[in-house]
């Protein structure tokens, strides 16, 4: 089976008030932070190099950024893909359309019985790019997959949706599917692993390598204004021993007749 | 799947499991291996698990998640060596550690140790805190940044991150400015000094953290090093030196003994307390060194110094080693190391328990609570009790 | 086969009869001595031959430097009295078999220390006064390749050290030193004054711990810290063969600020340990052994005495244990060396 | 889901029961020359009622029972032959009481000797119990299921003679105690009735032993060992002979091996004296060596290797790195000691035989009634052809121990086999009845002394 894995990298968000706006208004101070994989393309990675393991086939994984985009790609051939392209634009400022045209076009150039994407990113977190890269090379889609049982021609997968409900379809290959955190338990990746990984060859591609002028990316939505949520009212902080911290919660809660 | 390449494989066989590893020098207890403390079956002995390791070198058990936290269980405390009596015993610890590389490069490791790692990869620290935040914990406090004082005071990961451990750092840089010692820290520059991430065994990530170390201290003309950890002081006195990074490094007991026998710390202020000292493993079963905090108690006055049945070589480890103070295994439980160490210095009836390691610090601190012996001992660090006894708060 | 340099008419013209006048085991007049000595050297058996506690000093007693005492244990053997009882002789003579194994000879660099058969002892070889000194023998496992045998003397088996020491001398040998430091003076003893006595040849320079200890310390002269500490000696039989060496303990004692205490068995009249007298077979050997040991520490005592050197593994073995219940600090010489020169003693207990 | 694990879980808790790979491994092997075989379950119970509900759900299900101490018999007595519950009795470590006045120490099983002996020294200084020359993990339990015998064996026998009381956990969930702690509170002793015999070196075949009261013996202040030697091994039962007769030894142990060389072929005495003064020693040992053993030294026979003070801790397992392989397994038979010659000559032999450097040990028992005699043989683990060679001489051994008028102690399957051949019908089948009685369904240790 052949796989197209589509990542994604993103700035390390875990401390939320590292984050600046920058002057643009359009954008985040990126010099001082620290860029990782996608959370959720872990997951696809993962599923990506188990279904190789017990299926064979090639494992290609795809991302669209400049040259320091190439450490995901590092994880994904550390982790197992067979073969790294990335297309060489900046998209960050681009909305999800434009990126789904250029996606599409490269996919369209491998060979792909199952196309995997993460379910959304950390950053702008739209969850749309999967649907429309399916909807454009015209092959059927699932998204939000938390389970995944693959043959030679068809998928099977479960789809979580409100309250853990499980929702589970046979999907005849080619697909597409967006893979859900917690569908399994990402390897972890060492750095000896990634250096050996620096040894193999990644596939760089222009726009114009793919016949795409950027005038014809034309995007749908435009990025206005980017601003930090303002600080939050009446927040307060419970002291004490635990004890009487806990005391003080319950209190509170039952006041405010949440219980 | 045999593991064809591993390191001991002519070795580890060798164990016979006959169960000196247990125990402390003084045989009080049977609990002196941390993971077998915990979970009291064989596996977790020192032995068991080179016998399983063992049997998964050989092809005889597959790896499973169990199996890794087995493995991961082993605080790298040393006790084992200190009482295996067959003459492998100096390898019993590299040999844990060699199994954990071989899971490394497999990816397989417990989930709480694959965040430790990936945050180290990412951050410079085990927490996954931004590295703009490392220098924080000396707001306020007037340390200067490195540049060519005489010492580079070392803080490390826990010492910049956890609250607990901040309070120390700050605590000991002000001992060290009213000692007049010329000292300077990197702060946000500052980064992980490998030790642990040694002991998880990623060692490819420890060489790279060794060397950018080195490189940085060596750029920066940093000759002398003291460190608030002894998992600093460990990596950078018998490591770095494997990387070119020769430096003259003491833990801060050793140079606050120093101070004050020379008469430019004086601590005559003195403190009221009866104290008994918990050895970190790292500063005593990996570097020998017992006497330095304990003369640094003995010479405040006011301090009644009493000891624990199980110390110095013997001592039990707080259970935080090789990662545990963060990866958490042993925790959970009142067989917890952490806890049967609060409750055997309970015992000796001191109203002080003194540490020197902020890893040890936060384990036996938390242990102190889930005992509920916080109004009947109280967990400082011996830098916190040398500050008293200066009027430093 | 190798013959021992014996003079009778050194003894016969001999004004002093030290080497048995003097014994400290053997009450005996000048003329009982000379008689004696006489008798043993033709091949007659004397009771000397029987109540000998083979303790050496005769063989520096000797005026005229004619090996008393290795005559006394050659006539032992040739006469079949065993000093000691069979089954001691046989494990000590099975010590000294090398086992597991050929030696591997390295390349080594000069100063070359040999460790003779206390590779065990290499932590005691460290700090500034051992930089840059290679080891031979330092493989417990194969020590005994380098095994010098004079232990022997005490078993009256010369024979087996003069089969088996050529076969040592030409293993050092490989290594081509010019000099050899010796751990142990008993080597020392053995390539300066045994080989020659029987014309072995001895192709490098023995040199002595203590000699070399001493140059060491004249070196590092300013890292001494004055010990002001009160030193008696525990000096071995094997010191008997290098008399001329002995200075170097007050030497050496008196360089690193400590006093070497007077007392009444001291140099010349050093008492033994008491190791090779109490499994003698002669009645009442281990009360002998018992109370030299007595009459020894008790003289430290009384001297004043803090701590205890010892030259000899051997010694402090049977001695160490006793001395610390006195409250007297055993130490080997290059720990006390160490202890000078503000480094901390391995060996200290 | 295994229902017997889930009742497993309800009786000692999650953390203290395991069904998994990792533990099933590990006990499912004994440290000797055993064939491995996994038990179902391993579990670790704190308590004496937690043991009695395990033993009654074995029984309700037919579940095998194997308890263990610090599994260190090396004869494969605690390996699951059967599979079935691996029940590890360390968790019962705690020392109840130290009775010093009646001198004895009411211990739960997994008490070990280490702790025993190091909270004697700590506490209880002029006390002392009779240490085995097994590693100090060996359980106080455990010796006495075995019949072991220690360091104080030549005054007063085996461990299991010196057993105040037991309290027994029965294949079929009753607790039974037996001795005068059955009647009262006192512990003081298992004479006479109600004392069964039943369980003392039956290895858990019969009951699971839960509590013991061991006894003590007087502690001197010094304590410590001359050694001895003789070239000729006729003479070692005279001189143990002579040695017993001055009742001043606390253990008397003669023992010939290969390596070391230099003291190959030759028969080594470890004799331990203790006084409370210098002058007390000094009269004993001028009694030992000089009365009694003076003659062999003055005839050039034997020799003094001095005395030294302080007893030097066992550790046995060093032995296992004698062929740097991690393994020895030894025979271990009670033998009349005027068949030392014998022993250590046929021993020597079969050793040799099998290209291993021989070891020979007979330490004496009583007034020289008999001696504990131990035959080892050291393997590497990690080479098959090794471990078969020790497993062959071990079975030699067993034949040889009984052809030479020996009983065998702690045998392992095998010997058993050998022993129950020899054992006189009427005693079998009481035997067989016995055990048919307690257990009715055979559910512990099986494979353990099975009359068919």
């Amino acid at each position: 089976m052949d796989i197209v894995a589509c990542i994604k990298r993103v700035p390390d968000t875990s401390e939320v008030d590292v984050i600046k706006i920058d002057a643009s208004q359009k954008d985040i101070e990126k010099d001082r932070l620290v860029f990782k994989i996608n959370d959720w393309d872990e997951y696809v990675l993962e599923e990506a190099v188990q279904l190789r393991e017990k299926l064979g086939g090639t494992l290609t994984a795809v991302t669209v950024g400049h040259n320091d985009w190439d450490d995901v790609l590092r994880r994904a051939l550390a982790m197992g893909a067979d073969t790294g392209i990335r297309i060489d634009q900046d998209v960050s400022a681009e909305d999800t359309h434009v990126v789904a045209k250029i996606l599409k076009t490269v996919i369209q150039q491998i060979p792909h019985d199952l196309v995997l994407f993460g379910a959304q990113s950390e950053d702008f977190g739209s969850g749309q790019l999967g649907a429309m890269v399916a909807e454009m090379l015209d092959i059927p889609h699932a998204t939000l997959v938390v389970g995944l049982e693959a043959e030679e021609k068809r998928v099977r997968v479960n789809r979580e949706l409100e309250a853990g409900t499980l929702e589970s379809y046979t999907i005849e290959l080619p697909a597409l599917l967006t893979i859900h955190t917690g569908i399994n338990q990402p390897r972890y990746i060492s750095l000896g692993g990634i250096k050996r990984a620096m040894k193999k060859e990644l596939q760089v591609m222009s726009l114009s390598d793919l016949q795409l002028s950027p005038d014809a990316l034309n995007p749908m939505v435009r990025l206005e204004k980017l601003e930090l949520p303002p600080k939050g009212e009446g927040a307060e902080l419970i002291t004490g021993a635990p004890g009487e911290a806990a005391e003080q919660l319950t209190k509170i809660l039952k006041d405010t007749g949440i219980f | 799947m045999a593991v064809i390449d591993y390191k001991y494989k002519d070795v580890i066989h060798r164990c016979f499991r006959c169960g000196y590893c247990k125990f402390p020098n003084n045989w009080i207890d049977v609990n002196n291996c941390p993971a077998y403390a915990r979970f009291r079956m064989e596996t977790y002995s020192c032995g068991g698990r080179l016998w399983l390791v063992r049997a998964w070198v050989n092809g005889e058990i597959d790896w499973s998640e169990h199996f890794a936290q087995i493995v991961y269980s082993c605080t790298a405390c040393k006790n084992c060596e200190q009482q295996c009596p067959l003459r492998f015993n100096v390898d019993i610890v590299n040999m844990i550690v060699a199994a954990k590389s071989e899971m490394v490069e497999r990816g397989e490791i417990p989930p709480s140790a694959k965040e430790f790692l990936e945050n180290v990869q990412r951050q410079g620290n085990p927490y996954g805190n931004s590295r703009e935040k490392r220098g924080e914990w000396m707001e306020g406090t007037g340390i200067e940044a490195y540049q060519g004082q005489e010492f580079l005071y070392y803080v490390g990961c826990v010492g910049s991150y956890d609250t607990r451990g901040q309070k120390t750092a700050r605590v000991l840089g002000k001992v060290l400015q009213k000692a007049g010692v010329s000292f300077g820290v990197l702060g946000n520059d500052e980064n992980c000094d490998g030790n642990e991430v040694r002991s998880l065994g990623e060692e490819t990530l420890f060489e790279m953290l060794a060397e950018e170390n080195v490189a940085q201290f060596q750029s920066l003309g940093v000759q002398k090093i003291v460190t608030l950890s002894p998992h600093s002081y460990n990596a950078m006195k018998n490591d770095y030196p494997g990387f070119n990074g020769g430096f003259d490094v003491a833990h801060y007991t050793q140079l606050l003994q120093s101070l004050i026998s020379d008469g430019r710390l004086d601590v005559s202020g003195g403190v009221n307390a009866t104290v008994t000292y918990h050895d970190p493993c790292f500063l005593g079963r990996w570097n020998e060194e017992y006497e330095a905090p304990r003369n640094v108690l003995k010479s405040i006055p006011g301090i009644q110094l009493i000891e624990m049945e199980r110390n110095r070589d013997g001592a039990l480890c707080c259970g935080g080693g090789g990662g545990n103070f963060y990866i958490d295994l042993l925790g959970g439980s009142e067989d917890s190391p952490a806890r049967r160490r609060v409750r055997e210095a309970h015992e000796t009836g001191a109203d002080v328990l003194a540490v020197a390691c902020p890893n040890c610090l936060t384990m036996l601190e938390d242990a102190v609570k889930a005992e509920e012996l916080e109004d009947k001992l109280t967990v400082k660090d011996v830098a916190e009790i040398v500050g008293e006894a200066c009027g430093i708060k | 086969m190798y013959e021992l340099k014996f003079d009778e008419n050194e003894c016969l013209s001999c004004t002093t009869q030290d080497c048995l006048t003097r014994c400290q085991y053997m009450d005996i007049d000048r003329d009982t001595a000379k008689t004696e000595i006489l008798k043993i050297a033709r091949g007659e058996d004397s009771f000397v031959l029987h109540d000998c506690v083979t303790c050496y000093a005769c063989e520096e007693y000797c005026p005229v430097n004619n090996h008393p005492f290795y005559l006394i244990v050659e006539k032992q053997e040739e006469l079949n009295v065993p000093p000691l009882p069979r089954p001691l002789i046989q494990r000590g003579i099975n010590v000294g078999i090398p086992f597991r194994g050929e030696p591997d000879i390295v390349e080594v660099s000069e100063p070359v220390m040999s460790m003779g058969t206390f590779a065990d002892l290499l932590y005691l070889v460290q700090g500034r006064l051992f930089e840059g000194v290679s080891i031979i023998s330092a493989d417990p496992r194969k020590m005994f390749h380098f095994f010098c045998q004079l232990m022997y003397l005490h078993y009256a088996r010369t024979s087996v050290i003069k089969e088996r020491l050529p076969n040592i001398i030409e293993t050092i040998a490989k290594y081509n030193v010019k000099e050899l430091i010796c751990f142990h003076d008993e080597c020392y003893g053995t390539f300066t004054s045994y080989a020659p006595a029987v014309g072995i040849e001895v192709p490098f320079k023995p040199i002595h711990l203590f000699e070399y200890l001493y140059n060491r310390l004249q070196e590092l002269k300013d890292e001494i810290k004055p010990l002001n500490l009160k030193v008696a000696y525990q000096r071995p039989c094997s010191s008997r063969l290098s008399s001329d060496k002995h200075h170097f303990v007050p030497d050496i004692i008196n360089l690193i600020g400590a006093e070497y205490v007077q007392r009444e068995y001291i140099d010349e009249n050093a008492l033994c340990c008491g190791g090779t007298i109490q499994g003698q077979r002669r009645e009442g050997s281990r009360k002998r052994a018992a109370d030299v040991q007595r009459r020894n520490i008790e003289d430290m005592k009384n001297a004043g005495a803090e701590l205890c050197v010892f030259n000899c593994p051997a010694c402090w073995d049977t001695l160490a244990g006793l001395v610390a219940q006195n409250g007297i600090r055993p130490i080997f010489m290059s720990d006390l060396c160490r202890l000078a020169i503000g480094e901390k003693p391995t060996g200290w207990r | 889901m295994d229902s017997v694990y889930q009742a497993l879980v309800d009786i000692v808790g999650q953390e203290h029961v395991s069904n998994r790979q990792e533990e099933l491994f590990i006990y499912s092997f004994d440290l000797g020359t055993t064939e491995p075989h996994r038990p179902d379950y391993a579990v670790a119970p704190r308590t004496t009622e937690e043991i009695q509900e395990i033993v009654r759900l074995a029984n309700r299900e037919k579940v095998p029972v194997v308890p263990l101490g610090g599994g260190l018999s090396l004869a494969g007595l605690a390996v699951p032959f059967k599979g079935g519950i691996a029940l590890d009795l360390k968790r019962m470590d705690s020392i109840i009481e130290v009775n010093e006045k009646a001198r004895y120490a009411l211990v739960e099983c997994g008490v070990s000797q280490a702790q025993m002996v190091s909270y004697l020294e700590r506490y209880h200084p002029t006390l002392t119990h009779s240490e085995p020359g097994a590693p100090g993990p060996a359980t106080i339990g455990g010796n006495v299921a075995i019949h072991g015998q220690g360091d104080l064996a030549q005054p007063y026998g085996f461990n299991s003679d010196m057993v105040n009381g037991l309290e027994i956990v029965l294949p079929t969930g009753e607790v039974c105690r037996f001795g005068s702690c059955s009647i009262s509170s006192g512990w003081f002793t298992l004479h006479p009735l109600p004392d069964l015999g039943l369980f003392l070196g039956w290895s858990g075949t019969t009951g699971i032993i839960t509590k013991v009261s061991l006894r003590l013996f007087p502690c001197k202040r010094i304590r410590g060992v001359g050694q001895f030697v003789v070239e000729n091994e006729e003479l070692v039962p005279e001189v143990i002979h002579k040695l017993t007769h001055t009742q001043m030894a606390e253990d008397i142990i003669a023992y010939s091996q290969a390596v070391p060389p230099f003291s190959s072929g030759l028969q080594h005495f470890l004799i331990n004296l203790a006084a409370d003064s210098e002058k007390e020693l000094e009269f004993k040992q001028e009694i030992i060596w000089d009365d009694t053993l003076g003659e062999y030294i003055r005839r050039g026979d034997g020799g003094f290797l001095g005395f030294r003070q302080g007893l030097e801790r066992p550790v046995v397992s060093k032995t296992s790195d004698w062929r740097k392989g991690g393994g020895f397994e030894y025979v271990g038979a009670i033998m009349p000691v005027d068949t030392y010659p014998e022993c250590y000559r046929q021993g020597r032999e079969i050793s040799e035989r099998h290209d291993i450097p021989y070891t020979v040990l007979g330490r004496c028992i009583g007034m020289a009634h008999a001696m504990m005699f131990s035959w080892t043989y050291a393997f590497n683990r990690a080479d098959p052809e090794s471990i078969k060679q020790a497993r062959e001489a071990l079975h030699e051994t067993d034949d040889l121990a009984l052809e030479l008028g020996g009983t065998l102690w702690k045998p392992g399957l095998y010997g058993q086999k050998l022993v129950m051949e020899r054992m006189d019908p009427h005693t079998l089948e009481l035997m067989k009845k016995v055990k048919q009685l307690l257990d009715p369904n055979g559910i512990m240790n099986p494979g353990n002394w099975e009359v068919s």
